[in-house]
């Protein structure tokens, strides 16, 4: 009987060592992959530093016509004046409007708050407003409905969750959050075709929407060097690498080229 | 229930067991007869020691005797001719039988459905006998292995010369003692036990008593370790500490060696005591080889050991003698 | 005479010869066939009979010895025997009647090998059919059945008598170990054949039997040291008797073939050698003269 | 030494003799095995020969019989004038047929003539345009084309010299060529085509002839006739002894094919009555025929019952599937008949001959043919053993219906489970290291939702199909959940204990109880009823005006009232003569207004009763019924009904007071009920619950906290398959192998003192007295004792009962021979089981020949007979299913109107609502469109509009005296209807459908013999139905068929005609006003 239990236990003890160390070594490896994209350093505000510039468009912009709004009298109705897509948008001298730019990479290493302001997304004379809303992944998102008809909001994805919700008029706003980055979201209304907007989610808080005049500026960047890039609907994505030194502003300017 | 004829006839006319009751007439007959040729050569023998001269001229055998007569016959007709007759006998014999009884057919095969008792043809009931009083794999195997090695090994250790060829009784008293006990007495009451006897769930029904398939029978059976209360106790005090939780076990596969080991001593002394009996027997038993002798023992005192198992069994209620984790007799 | 004679005396003519000439084959047909009537009352003295049997029959000695001798079926028997081994008393004719219930068995086993098939659809609807529908059928069976049991008995009878004149003894100690081999192999036939038709009986029996397979110490997954050797019922010696783990198909298709083809000629073999050596040991072992106690080398 | 001889005694003994002996007793064997093989295991030769000659005598005694009978026959004037016709017409044809046989005669002659030369001309024609052919067509082989063209047409154009016999009999040589040839056959042959029908024709007046001969022999003389006679007893006198045999098996199979059943039939071969080529289909052979009616040895009946070889033709089923027996073992009867011990298929005794029926028909509720099995099938609901009892097809939407609250509940709990997965599946999505891993688990989540929708989906198909079955599913005894409220508490120890003593009839079983068995159950029962909410107090009704009611509204279909001799009704449900001392009035009034009422809906999910507080909770009014059927606590299906088979007469309360009140004075005035203070004692109630599940009776009873009691019995679907093996026989084994009874006789089957240890046996005794199986046992505890009571059946019942468990088998036949049709049958099948169910064949004639209970009641025998309910034997042609509908679910046609029967207001007798289910409803509208064979779905006959001619023609007919229509027919009118027997005209058009009305208005005679409805109201005049009666002479114009446009204008009928034709019409027999106007 002895002998019987002196290996049952030598088994138990042998398994036991056997299973502990690949538990071991399971979660060293776990840990090391999550280590890289795991940010401890803060930003030190006092030393950040930003990034700003003008985006345009080189050529000219494609030609619109005006958005046939029939489909829903109340639109036609809010919108004396015809409404043209808000696809490509310029300003004078060809600066370009709702580009999201944003810092791509280098940032990593450090971990930034998510803001706490919610972004807000309207609906008003069936066009959404803004265009193109950028987010920091977990930031609030409030759509409002400024039209006296129902629309519904229906982010497509591909990278988050995909959700569909009907905002009748006067409804309390709809608030949600995406998890993951991507860029960017496109928006649609199912009622109202033509309504097209997009969320640009990002990693990071460190990104900018261009506004008719084309500039944008990043600010709270840590001092580094970063790919920064400028995302556009129709024409893609542009890369930049820009050094920011301490408490600097460094710019940078990015040009599309019309197709 | 008693005294119930109708069960009996039911046992013996069942046409599967025709052959044993046949048997249970044709084996005493031709005993009868063997024995009646055996003491005429006996007596023959006994005039001839008496009277060495007259041995000297006798034919020596107990048949008609003539010396004009041709000492070897032509095969053809003399032996022929009685072939023939015995063929044509058993032909009769056969197709009598063939024509009165029906082979038994009963329903088709049907594992879901067992047969109460389910019994094996009629010369195989010793051997299932025999497993109601040992493991299967002694009865089943190790028995039916020893019988077959056992009957060819006795024209090896039967060293005795005489009696070859011709029926004695005097001359192999203890050869035919041997076979006796070892084919009748064992085998054929086992096989009787098991066709006469044993009824629904192989219980033990007497002649005429009425086979009940519902019937219980409690019968307590033990091991005679267990007659004796030996559980191991005082093993334990001798044993280290690590050993004490099988000290039953140890305790009882040391003490069932005893009786064993005593039986076998008695039995050898018995049959020691038996070989020893007249000069004629020692001589042959000086005669004999190592092997022959100790095979000759191992035989018997084996085959002596069914019918003191079975008298313990039927008798005592014992199990087991000797009890051991692997195997148990 | 015939030529002289006018186309109608032709005529007359030619029917006369040919009335003639019939006349004398009539004769000579009868003289023939009393001749040939003659000789039918002794068949031996025929050609056909010498053709088949090769000797003379006449009551020569030698001629009784050939006989034997030059017969095929015959020539396992010596030409001459002791005198008093023709007897009944003495033998008690069992192995002879063993041998003869053997090919009795070989007889009515084949003609029902006709009608059987070993499957578990057919079995027994086989036996059905050869007790109700073919001719002679159930006697067949019955004679096969009650021939194989008196073939046992008879086997045990005979090897009583070989014990009881101790005929076992020098020169033949080998052939009763053959005989007692013949022996088991007569119980196995019976037992193989028992399963055959597929009936309760038969598979009780059988898995009776087989069930002591289990326990079968190193080989049977019920047996003292057999689990510890990796012994399930699934590779066991039992499992290897009936191709499986219950008595189904394949057992049935086993016993037909252990049954109808491979003991049958083991047993043959051992037969052939049972036989020669009996020849070869001197005949029939007796019944020898008694020996006294005082002659005896010891 | 003695004297010895100088020979050898062995050389010189001869074994002559003993040989010889020995030859000469084998040879005896081998004759005696030929006498067993020849004859000893024959024995059929014997009785065929046996057969022969006795059925000779028969015959001859017949055919003397039969010649006597003809000689009359042929001596009466009708006989002698129809072959005097017969000869006449044979006259007048002869001249002309001789001429066309001589013109057949040389026809064929001529044909002869040809016929050598032209298959020779075309054989060779066939083989040169051969050649022709396969010489290619090109260039290279032009000429050589042309040449063998030129080598058809040289053959084609060769001519044969034919010698052409002509009809003077004169041959005139003719050459023909190819195509004369050809021509020429052809016109042969078309020529003695003509010519054999012209021979027809000519022969046609002697057929007729013969035909009217052979009409009046039938009628006068039935059976063969003496040349028919003849030619059987020539068969039979020359009959060759032989085996008989039948292959039944699938085709293509031998006997013991593997495929086949192995089974060979014999039986033919001693019962040489059933071979038809002996005894002719319709000819009945009896023992008694033969002289032999003494003899238990004389297999020579014919079948008793010949029409099933209609369905079941002799040659592929032979005997034995249906009756058992070792069909191929002929050696003895008792091995024939498989009653020996190692036979598994025994033969059937008489009495339980039906149990063949069964083997193939257990799919079927009612099967023709086969009454006691019917029998058996409603017994075995009836009697309540399907409480107990499982057996597959029966009574199944119990067992449905647990399986589907089952999956509910578990599907339920599976979109828990999912429900709590999908925001943790999200979020971990969101945490995911990578977006391949978070789409994978966001589309898990997504999968999830839409799982979780499907679970709803399916939750709710099943709650539908679970409304469906509570509707179903009925027990068979009644609701003790209310036994508060319905029962004198100190008649339930008196019920339980004296069982058949308070009601010899009941269905309820006698359970063997101990007293203080009997106080603990009643304890239980009734500490468990329901106590409230309080009944409504009622006041008394009118004891007389209820027994009128009681008797005339169909109660007695399937309640009985009187006892012993006196007492009259159905046996589906209880004896009413002692009600009064059971029953609480106001339980019993609300019971007959709508027997269906509640007083709680059962949970089946919370396993309890619905309280008010529940629907309160929810702000929902305590109200329940079929529309109101869902849980306010969870959403499901409730109990809403009460689940009894009794169906809602849809009684004012008034009426329901009147029959309360005529039940409570129903009363034996010698009981006596013993205070049965105990009932209320909490401390019985725990040893109650154990005796109460202990019997099963929740099986069949609804009680508190046991609703969903599984069945305790086994399941009897193949208990006539069980091994007798498996059978407990207890301390009777030894008795049944002697074949001594339990009362110690000695059993006698057939004849012939018998064992009782087989399957027959052990049902027979166990249905008998299933205590008698505990005789002798130990058993210290009751509870150890067999749960089985004694079942209220008679010795005949017992017999049906038993045939139903022997036929219970799983078959060895194979599948093709199951009744399980897939055609219309199937829906007579189902329906079948619906019908029993409610006992509609109670009350009305379903079946041609079956007989409702109502038809035997002695108020409704000779005239009064026009007062029962409708005959339904062509109900599927008569009605437009779609009517039906919704008239079997709503028989009041009416959603207020209800205290009436919506097509036969007349009849006292009701039909009542059955709340059956939607399912049950398509099933009864198939099961009556199969019975009567019509097309389905129904498509109704698009009838022409009446043009206002034809309406006036119709009219006349209708008002004609000769078809007085609203005598009978209700109107409407009060006044009218008071005599009125026959339904209203207004409901035709969307009730019947035209064809069979048509035929009714003929014909209705040959529909429902001895309906009240004239016939020969019409008669056919060519290919038109033409009204038997006077009509004005406009009307007298109208050519087309008068039948079809009276059924056009009946469908057309409006109140307003109706009420027009009133005035005109003798509106009832006493009503004075004779003649019609016009």
């Amino acid at each position: 009987m002895n002998r019987k239990f002196v290996c049952w236990a030598a088994a138990f003890v042998l398994s036991a060592a056997i299973v502990g160390c690949s538990k071991s070594s399971n979660q060293s490896s776990s840990e090391g992959q999550s280590a890289a994209p795991a940010a401890t350093k803060t930003v030190d505000m006092a030393t950040a530093g930003s990034i700003s510039g003008v985006v345009k468009l080189d050529g000219a912009p494609p030609k619109y016509k005006p958005i046939n709004m029939s489909a829903d009298p109340y639109c036609v109705k809010a919108n004396p004046n015809p409404v043209f897509p808000d696809e490509v948008v310029t300003g004078d001298g060809g600066t370009l409007a709702n580009v999201v730019v944003y810092v791509k990479s280098g940032a990593e290493g450090y971990s930034f708050p998510t803001p706490s302001t919610p972004v807000t997304f309207d609906q008003k004379g069936c066009m959404y407003t803004p265009h193109v809303v950028a987010l920091m992944v977990g930031q609030e998102l409030q759509v409002l409905n400024s039209d006296n008809t129902t629309h519904n909001i229906h982010p497509t994805p591909a990278d988050n969750r995909e959700w569909n919700k009907s905002q009748p008029p006067n409804a309390p706003a709809i608030t949600d959050s995406f998890a993951r980055p991507e860029v960017a979201i496109p928006v649609k209304c199912n009622v109202h075709p033509w309504m097209k907007g997009y969320f640009a989610v990002l990693a990071n808080p460190l990104f900018s929407v261009t506004a008719k005049d084309g500039k944008f500026e990043i600010k709270g960047v840590p001092p580094g060097t970063y790919t920064v890039e400028a995302w556009q609907e129709k024409y893609g994505v542009l890369d930049q690498t820009v050094t920011v030194a301490a408490s600097q502003a460094a710019t940078s300017d990015f040009t599309f080229k019309a197709q | 229930m008693w005294g119930d004829w109708h069960q009996l006839w039911v046992i013996i006319s069942a046409p599967d067991n025709i052959p044993i009751v046949a048997m249970l007439v044709l084996v005493p007959f031709f005993t009868w007869y063997a024995f009646h040729n055996a003491l005429a050569n006996d007596r023959l023998i006994a005039q001839l020691e008496a009277d060495p001269q007259l041995a000297r001229t006798h034919h020596r055998t107990t048949y008609p005797y003539n010396s004009r007569w041709e000492r070897e016959l032509h095969t053809n007709p003399f032996l022929m001719r009685k072939e023939l007759l015995a063929a044509v006998i058993v032909t009769i014999i056969l197709m009598i039988w063939a024509l009165t009884l029906n082979a038994p057919l009963e329903e088709p095969a049907n594992a879901s459905v067992t047969m109460n008792p389910a019994k094996a043809p009629w010369y195989f009931l010793g051997l299932q006998e025999m497993l109601e009083y040992f493991d299967p794999w002694i009865a089943g195997v190790i028995i039916p292995t020893l019988i077959i090695v056992g009957l060819m090994a006795i024209p090896f250790i039967d060293a005795n010369p005489l009696g070859n060829g011709y029926y004695t009784y005097k001359q192999r008293r203890h050869a035919v003692w041997t076979y006796l006990i070892g084919f009748e007495a064992i085998w054929l009451v086992l096989v009787s036990i098991g066709t006469f006897i044993r009824g629904p769930g192989f219980m033990w029904y007497w002649p005429t008593q009425t086979w009940d398939p519902d019937r219980i029978e409690f019968n307590v059976n033990q091991n005679l370790d267990q007659v004796f209360h030996v559980d191991g106790t005082w093993l334990a005090h001798l044993l280290p500490s690590s050993w004490q939780s099988s000290a039953p076990l140890i305790a009882k596969g040391l003490f069932g060696i005893i009786p064993m080991v005593v039986y076998g001593v008695l039995a050898a002394l018995f049959i020691h005591w038996i070989c020893m009996r007249t000069e004629y027997s020692r001589k042959i038993y000086r005669k004999m080889s190592l092997l022959q002798t100790v095979t000759l023992y191992v035989f018997l005192i084996t085959m002596l050991f069914l019918p003191v198992t079975i008298f313990l069994r039927l008798v005592f209620r014992i199990k087991y003698i000797w009890e051991t984790p692997w195997f148990s007799i | 005479m015939a030529d002289e004679s006018g186309e109608n005396g032709r005529k007359t003519g030619l029917l006369d010869t040919l009335k003639e000439k019939s006349q004398e084959l009539g004769e000579t047909v009868k003289v023939k066939a009393r001749e040939q009537a003659e000789e039918l009352k002794k068949p031996q003295e025929t050609q056909l009979y010498r053709a088949i049997f090769r000797i003379k029959h006449n009551d020569e000695p030698r001629n009784r010895a050939l006989s034997t001798l030059n017969n095929l079926f015959f020539h396992i028997h010596p030409a001459k025997v002791n005198r008093d081994a023709t007897r009944y008393s003495y033998t008690w004719g069992m192995g002879g009647i063993t041998f003869y219930l053997f090919i009795v068995l070989v007889f009515t086993g084949v003609l029902l090998m006709f009608y059987y098939h070993p499957t578990k659809v057919q079995a027994f609807r086989d036996i059905l059919y050869l007790e109700n529908d073919v001719p002679f059928g159930r006697l067949l069976r019955n004679m096969h059945r009650w021939a194989a049991h008196l073939m046992v008995m008879a086997v045990w009878l005979h090897m009583f008598r070989v014990y009881m004149s101790g005929s076992y003894k020098r020169p033949r100690e080998f052939n009763w170990c053959i005989g007692v081999l013949l022996m088991v192999l007569t119980l196995l036939l019976s037992f193989t054949g028992y399963l055959l038709p597929d009936d309760q009986l038969g598979f009780w029996a059988v898995t009776v039997g087989t069930n002591m397979a289990r326990a079968t110490p190193l080989l049977g997954s019920q047996g003292p040291f057999g689990p510890q050797l990796g012994m399930t019922s699934y590779n066991d010696v039992r499992f290897g008797l009936l191709g499986g783990s219950i008595v189904d198909a394949n057992a049935l298709l086993r016993a037909y073939i252990w049954h109808c083809i491979a003991i049958p000629l083991i047993a043959s073999v051992f037969m052939g050698v049972h036989f020669w050596r009996v020849r070869k040991d001197g005949g029939i072992s007796g019944p020898s003269p008694v020996m006294l106690e005082s002659e005896a080398k010891v | 030494m003695p004297e010895l001889p100088p020979d050898d005694p062995i050389k010189s003994r001869s074994f002559a003799n003993p040989i010889l002996i020995a030859f000469f007793v084998l040879l005896l064997c081998v004759s005696w095995a030929m006498y067993q093989e020849f004859v000893g295991l024959r024995p059929w030769r014997g009785y065929q020969n046996e057969f022969a000659s006795a059925y000779s005598a028969y015959l001859q005694k017949e055919l003397r019989a039969r010649d006597a009978a003809e000689k009359t026959v042929s001596s009466s004037a009708d006989y002698q004038k129809l072959v005097a016709n017969l000869n006449q017409a044979q006259d007048a044809a002869t001249p002309k047929d001789t001429a066309i046989e001589k013109q057949i005669a040389v026809v064929d002659l001529q044909r002869a003539a040809i016929l050598h030369a032209f298959q020779t001309d075309r054989s060779l024609v066939g083989s040169l345009i051969y050649d022709y052919e396969i010489v290619p067509n090109t260039a290279d082989y032009k000429s050589e084309k042309q040449s063998r063209l030129k080598d058809v047409l040289d053959a084609e154009a060769k001519t044969y010299s034919v010698d052409w016999p002509d009809e003077s009999g004169k041959t005139t040589s003719r050459d023909m060529n190819y195509k004369q040839l050809n021509d020429g056959f052809n016109q042969l042959l078309d020529k003695k085509a003509q010519l054999t029908a012209s021979e027809g024709d000519a022969n046609k007046p002697v057929k007729d002839a013969q035909d009217a001969l052979d009409a009046y022999l039938a009628a006068k003389l039935p059976g063969l006739n003496s040349t028919q006679l003849k030619g059987l007893l020539n068969t039979v006198q020359s009959m060759d002894v032989t085996l008989v045999q039948i292959n039944v098996n699938p085709p293509g199979h031998e006997i013991n094919d593997v495929g086949g059943v192995g089974l060979t039939d014999r039986c033919q071969s001693c019962h040489v009555g059933t071979n038809p080529k002996y005894v002719p289909p319709g000819f009945v052979l009896t023992k008694a025929d033969l002289g032999m009616q003494k003899s238990n040895d004389a297999p020579f009946s014919s079948h008793p019952d010949p029409d099933l070889f209609k369905w079941h033709p002799l040659d592929t089923f032979g005997c034995s599937p249906c009756h058992g027996g070792n069909g191929r073992a002929l050696s003895t009867v008792e091995t024939a008949h498989g009653r020996y011990e190692h036979w598994l298929w025994p033969l059937y005794y008489p009495e339980n001959y039906e149990a063949g029926c069964q083997q193939c028909h257990s799919a079927d509720a009612w099967t023709e043919h086969a009454p006691a099995l019917n029998e058996a099938k409603m017994l075995f609901r009836e009697k309540g053993c399907i409480g107990c009892h499982n057996y597959s097809g029966f009574d199944s939407q119990a067992d449905q219906l647990q399986d589907t609250i089952r999956e509910i509940a578990s599907l339920e709990k599976e979109k828990d489970t999912d429900n709590q997965e999908i925001p943790q599946l999200n979020k971990q999505g969101d945490q995911a290291p990578d977006n391949a891993t978070a789409q994978k688990l966001y589309a898990q989540a997504t999968n999830l939702t839409v799982s979780v929708s499907k679970i709803d989906a399916r939750v709710e198909q099943l709650d539908e199909l679970s409304h469906s079955l509570q509707q179903e599913v009925k027990r068979v005894g009644p609701d003790l959940k209310e036994v508060r409220m319905k029962l004198n508490p100190t008649w339930i120890p008196y019920w339980l204990s004296h069982t058949w003593n308070f009601d010899p009839t009941t269905k309820m079983p006698q359970f063997q109880l101990q007293p203080d068995e009997v106080q603990a159950i009643s304890a239980f029962v009734w500490q468990q009823g329901l106590k409230g909410p309080a009944l409504d107090k009622q006041p008394a009704g009118d004891a007389s005006k209820g027994k009128d009611l009681f008797n005339s509204l169909g109660c007695l279909a399937c309640h009985s009232i009187g006892r012993g001799s006196q007492q009259t009704g159905g046996d589906v449900a209880a004896n009413l003569s002692r009600v009064g001392e059971k029953a609480n009035y106001d339980y019993l009034v609300r019971w007959i207004h709508d027997p269906r009422v509640r007083t709680a809906p059962y949970d089946p999910y919370l396993h309890r009763d619905l309280t008010p507080a529940d629907y309160a909770k929810k702000g929902l009014p305590f109200v329940f019924d079929l529309q109101h059927s869902t849980s306010p606590v969870d959403g499901h299906e409730l109990v809403v009904q009460q689940q009894t088979i009794m169906p809602d007469f849809r009684l004012s309360w008034e009426e329901a007071r009147d029959i309360a009140s005529y039940l409570m004075t129903q009363k034996d005035p010698g009981a006596h009920y013993d205070q049965a203070s105990y009932i209320n004692d909490p401390s019985l109630f725990d040893k109650g619950r154990t005796l109460v599940e202990h019997y099963g009776c929740a099986n069949c009873h609804e009680i508190s906290g046991l609703e969903d009691a599984a069945r305790i019995g086994t399941d009897l679907t193949q208990e006539g398959s069980k091994p007798i093996e498996r059978f407990d026989f207890a301390l009777l084994y030894t008795k049944a192998q002697d074949g001594i009874l339990p009362d110690g006789k000695h059993l006698v089957r057939d004849g012939q003192s018998s064992a009782w240890y087989d399957l027959k046996g052990f049902f027979d005794e166990k249905l008998a007295d299933p205590e008698i199986f505990d005789e002798g046992k130990y058993k210290p505890d009751p509870m150890d004792r067999l749960h089985m009571p004694k079942p209220n059946i008679d010795p005949e019942q017992r017999d049906a009962l038993v045939s139903f468990l022997l036929g219970s088998t799983e078959s060895t036949l194979p599948p093709s021979y199951q009744y399980l049709p897939t055609d219309q049958r199937k829906y007579i099948q189902e329906g079948w089981w619906i019908v029993t169910k409610y006992n509609c064949i109670g009350c009305h004639q379903i079946d041609i020949g079956q007989k409702s209970v109502l038809m035997g009641l002695p108020m409704y025998q000779g005239d009064n007979s026009i007062g029962l309910p409708p005959v339904l034997t062509s109900e599927g042609a008569r009605v437009n299913p779609e009517w039906l509908k919704s008239f079997l679910a709503n028989p009041a046609l009416s959603a207020t109107d209800t205290d009436r029967d919506g097509v036969r207001q007349y009849l006292k007798v009701r039909m009542p609502t059955f709340f059956l289910s939607d399912d049950e409803i398509r099933k009864l509208v198939l099961f009556f469109e199969a019975l009567s064979s019509q097309q389905e779905p129904f498509i109704p006959e698009k009838l022409a509009p009446l043009t206002d001619q034809e309406r006036s023609v119709a009219r006349s007919i209708f008002t004609s005296p000769a078809a007085p229509c609203l005598k009978c027919h209700a109107t409407g009118n009060l006044a009218h209807d008071k005599n009125a027997t026959a339904p209203n005209f207004l409901l035709a058009g969307q009730r019947l459908r035209a064809p069979w009305t048509e035929r009714w208005i003929t014909e209705p005679a040959t529909i429902i013999p001895g309906t009240a409805m004239p016939s020969g109201l019409f008669v056919r005049q060519g290919d038109r139905w033409v009204f038997n009666g006077p009509l004005p002479a406009a009307a007298k114009q109208y050519t087309g068929d008068e039948a079809d446009l009276l059924t056009r204008y009946l469908f057309e009928m409006t109140p307003q005609e109706q009420s027009m034709l009133t005035g005109r019409t003798p509106s009832a027999p006493n009503s004075g006003s004779s003649s019609a106007k016009k």
